[in-house]
């Protein structure tokens, strides 16, 4: 099943669709699996796994602790593959990789297509690399039916919306606000208007992240996008209270 | 020779290495950035209020200085110094700052942010904040705001407020991680000025043509003080690369070796050192916004760098020294920690010069060199800075009992 | 006016000051190193020469910055600045230090002593031994090798010997005793660099002549930068006088108002400031070789004097100001030590330059004055040194916290 | 009697005349009459009362400290003055006013000229003012009968020796070496050819000073001066034994 049909088959049980976050590693794989165990639980659609990175500079501060201790702590790509594999064969979610370009370009495009395929992800996300830069890779990943998630930013022109509408399949990243990840966003007329901004540029499922936290924020991402993204809000809850903490916070998700 | 004439969709690339790998949402900040810079290149009203301002406020020309005792107790190449020591807060570092000063003025910004690893480039830009009214606020590692804590002192002063970050090695390029932070949240009215000829473009082009004045300056004098001759050998630190791209620039055109001196630390092996090009422990890898050599592991997470000199301890080159090491027009050279302290007590006694420790990487391969030229060739090293604002690592680095002793006392009266 | 014109049998007097009180037995080394000062100053040549050392070397000319965020803020004239803080080794006092190096050569000594007080002379001196390749002993009070312990580190360095004078106040009038000390055993092989416009003739006048480079440039400079104008006041900080004497010489014969000034310290009172001048406590003395006014007791005893800035903290004030006070034209003020802890502050926030504690008594006076003045007056100020140098003084004056701490946590590392 | 008398008188005793000299109030001014008791036990011809100075830039170390400890006890020119009025009524030696200019300067030419009249000196030694400086103060001091010590010093040329000996009158000091005070002069060829030279300049008597010492200095200057000048030795011998070793140093000399 493609990736659109997945999408169309999720959305006609639940909207808005969900996606999640893991940071490989991160406090440990034991964890992770634990963490995914829970978000399965509570039906989410996709989860993205992040590959850690030394320099993870579009991220916030509790996701920038958690790329650095996990790569202090030793992990590798390998490992982050096999995990992948791993989640892919236990769970029903969709699972992407998330990283920075340079885990992917260091091993090389047709290695890191491959190896993502082998280990059942069925895209990824890779924040630093633009459009122009991607040419290449996008070329592979088509091939190789894998889907790259372009993000789509307030800052944006429409003109550059509409070329990275047309570079997108299947769906695409809709950040929420400036900055980085970690903090609250106030789902306002703003964020309205540029949700209205993007679903012009492109016919693809608007996923929407940056600081969704709560109740309110899934609601208004049902009524002006197709995904929630949920980050670090997650990670937060874990770190308070592991399988208890982020059992309840999906429950206050209304998840 | 013209590296900025890019060809097609190749805008920003020197051979394979440079271009911008930033997040989408600073793409619109970037272009805007782009088309403001390149207007001010195109504008030779543009270049002449930028050196009116470096001659007014930074005493440019520095001049060039010929080390007569130097060049006979080695017995070799006679020996020229292009001193941008003598600049207004001590290095090259102005150059640069000065120059985005004036193009964050066009752009209508009130804010600056900077990383900084030694300092120098921080307290530059804090020096600039001040004299543009800019608000600005420095970045810098915890690891070198202890270090480093007289430029933190000054800057502070200057009016910058200085953030300790606390993430990654704690060092330069965890700083312009948060810089990239910033940046991402304030684009709006902020401007990032980066410190060295690195980073996504323009920045590497646009650092390199602030510090070109440097070379300008350096072949117009070299000439007037050797009856028009120019050096056979051009001796420059290479941190980032962005002292060295701007004396570097004034001898592409002729027959001149260039030679770029990275940090040797304590010799080869990884993690050892901040040699990107003359050991072979770096690989081509994208991080902090642009391709080029890093010193990276085979996951393509970054590796410890050691140097005895704040300044040249990064894990990337800029894209353009990459290039032009490949095409084998730049040779690349490292000194180690120990030779560069026995290079600075050199020089320091038989000049009565004081470079700054990444300066004396480039003394030390041209003092390495010297005795085997003729005595009627010419070196020219570039003094990117002093090193007397560096005295706590120096006098760390020259391991001197006095000192610590007044420290000590220092300490001690604030006991008490 | 020429005050060098001296009147027969009035050779090196200035009104009733100045002279020469030294020692008999160096009457023959004075009497040579004037045959030799006069016969290069009678030679275009010479100035030729040393002005090419200084471009060479220190950078010159520096500049004049014209400060366009304080004026406005003050509101009333505009106000420039000399830049010698620009200079090599970061003060004016290499503009004498190396005019006396030449002097020295042509003398065929091999050796030069030095008095310091603040550090900066014998910063400038050992740098400039190293560069001529003369043998160097630096005289430096004990107390002040305490605290200015950076720039004996840098002495030594440059390889100087730094002898840490032990007698009297054990500060700056103790080391030019025990420079005089020196002399009169080492005459034949030695030169002495005296600092500043004081001592025995031809000091005075030698150190004046060299500074005078300052005033020459400004007075060109401040031209240019302004239509033709001339300033309505110079300030400039007077410790012995000799950068306050380089800048004024070059508007002596013009309409413009020269502002002296003095360490006022913790304000009038015996004992609690360095102002021979400004306020009235001093007297007409003769000591150290020459005649002037001195701050001593009616028994022609020293007194003890005070101030934030180790340059201004002296007995003496040269005798060519005594005599242009008494004409009046001159005119003295006095900066305490709180004025300029705030002056200094404010410079740094509204311009970037950070001036040497010294000089900030320069600015402190302008920033009084400016703001009654018309928006269409001139006020210029001599920068007579950069204050990062002096961090450990500047930071204590300004209290700094974080500075303690990392002192202290400095020392814990050493103590380990 | 005239000083010059004096000298001529004594000479018929001994030879050589013999000078010392003593740091007013260093360590005390009983110290100081216990110190000239001695001197004068001893023979000595004349003494040289220093009047402490805050910058004695002509001294070596231990005079250096000398005068700097009496200043900074409080030491005043007034003392200085009385003790001197004391010493001249009590003892038959001769005393010179030893000291810098600007002891005199302040109190002004007249003023000092008075008191160091009315003290009973017969003259004064001021190391730091040159002839050319001096010709108001010797004026007044021909007027008062009082004797201006000037110093002959082995780096005058035979044209300066002549200059100086014209100004000179009763007995000149001759510098012996160079540098300051304190240190051993070795009383060799160089020494005996700048005494010839200053024999030359004038007539009147040499003082011979600068690192006198022991007896051979006595015996050399016997043969080629008129007075043997004694400072810093007498002050160590002071400084170690008090009267007793004091009394052994002169005993050392032979006197
Ligand atoms: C004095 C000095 N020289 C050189 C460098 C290295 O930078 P770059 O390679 O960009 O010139 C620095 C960086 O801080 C510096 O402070
Ligand atoms: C920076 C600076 N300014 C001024 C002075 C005062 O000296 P002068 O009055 O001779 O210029 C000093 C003396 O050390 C100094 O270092």
């Amino acid at each position: 099943m493609s990736l659109k049909d997945y999408i169309a088959e999720r959305k006609a049980i639940r909207t808005p669709l969900v996606m999640t976050h893991v940071v490989c590693g991160y406090p440990s794989f034991e964890d992770n699996m634990k963490e995914l165990e829970i978000m399965n639980a509570h039906g989410v659609d996709f989860v993205e796994l992040q590959f850690p990175f030394s320099e993870p500079s579009a991220d916030g501060p509790l996701f920038v602790k958690a790329n650095q201790e996990s790569v202090d702590s030793g992990t590798t790509v390998a490992q982050c593959f096999d995990f992948m594999a791993e989640v892919t064969k236990r769970f029903d979610f969709k699972v992407l990789m998330m990283g920075y370009y340079n885990t992917c370009f260091k091993m090389g495009h047709d290695n890191f297509i491959k190896r993502l395929k082998e280990a059942g992800g069925c895209g990824y996300i890779l924040p630093d690399l633009p459009i122009e830069e991607a040419d290449e890779l996008h070329a592979l990943s088509k091939q190789a039916d894998l889907t790259p998630v372009i993000l789509m930013t307030p800052t944006n022109t429409d003109a550059r919306l509409a070329q990275l509408g047309a570079a997108s399949q299947d769906l695409v990243y809709c950040v929420a606000r400036k900055g980085v990840t970690g903090s609250k966003t106030e789902m306002n007329q703003e964020v309205i208007t540029f949700l209205e901004r993007c679903r012009q540029a492109t016919d693809v499922a608007l996923g929407v992240g940056f600081g969704v936290s709560a109740k309110e924020d899934i609601d208004f991402i049902a009524e002006y996008g197709d995904i929630a993204i949920i980050g670090t809000a997650a990670l937060k809850a874990w770190e308070v209270g592991r399988e208890e903490g982020l059992h309840r916070f999906f429950e206050s998700l209304g998840l | 020779m013209d590296l900025f004439d890019f060809k097609d969709g190749r805008e920003g690339y020197y051979g394979q290495f440079g271009g911008s790998f930033l997040p989408e949402i600073l793409t619109a900040t970037v272009e805007e950035l782009k088309a403001c810079f390149h207007e001010c290149k195109k504008d030779p009203s543009f270049w002449a209020e930028y050196e009116q301002l470096m001659h007014q406020y930074s005493g440019r020309p520095t001049p060039v200085t010929y080390l007569p005792n130097l060049s006979k107790q080695l017995g070799g190449a006679q020996i020229y110094v292009k001193r941008e020591d003598l600049n207004h807060t001590g290095s090259h570092k102005i150059n640069n700052v000065m120059g985005q000063g004036l193009i964050c003025q066009r752009l209508g910004k009130k804010r600056v942010i900077a990383e900084t690893g030694a300092g120098q480039h921080g307290f530059a830009t804090a020096t600039m904040a001040a004299k543009f009214g800019f608000d600005c606020k420095i970045y810098m590692g915890e690891v070198d705001v202890k270090r480093q804590r007289p430029n933190v002192f000054w800057m502070e002063n200057l009016g910058a407020e200085v953030v300790a970050v606390q993430d990654g090695q704690r060092t330069l390029k965890d700083a312009i991680n948060e810089c990239m932070r910033d940046w991402v949240s304030n684009m709006a009215d902020t401007h990032y000025v980066l410190g060295t000829a690195c980073g996504p473009h323009p920045f590497p082009e646009m650092v390199s043509y602030f510090q070109s004045i440097i070379g300008m300056e350096a072949n117009r004098q070299i000439k007037e003080l050797t009856g028009g001759r120019l050096p056979d050998k051009v001796f420059a630190c290479v941190g980032g690369g962005s002292n060295a791209m701007g004396i570097f620039q004034g001898f592409f055109d002729d027959d001149v070796e260039l030679i770029g001196c990275e940090a040797g630390g304590l010799g080869p092996g990884l993690g050892k050192h901040a040699a990107r090009l003359a050991y072979s422990d770096a690989s081509v890898g994208v991080a902090q916004g642009f391709k080029t050599f890093f010193l990276q592991n085979d996951d393509g997470n970054m590796l410890e760098t050691q140097s005895v000199a704040a300044g040249l301890d990064y894990i990337g080159i800029n894209p353009i020294f990459a290039y032009l090491w490949e095409q084998g027009r730049v040779r690349f050279e490292a000194a180690t920690n120990e030779e560069v302290r026995e290079t600075l007590k050199l020089v320091m006694k038989t000049e009565g010069l004081i470079p700054a420790l990444e300066s004396t990487h480039a003394f030390a391969k041209a003092v390495e060199e010297a005795p085997k030229m003729g005595k009627d060739e010419i070196i020219l090293i570039n003094q990117s800075g002093r090193g007397d604002k560096d005295i706590f690592t120096v006098a760390d680095a020259l391991d001197d009992a006095h000192w610590r002793e007044f420290i000590k006392e220092k300490a001690a009266q604030y006991e008490s």
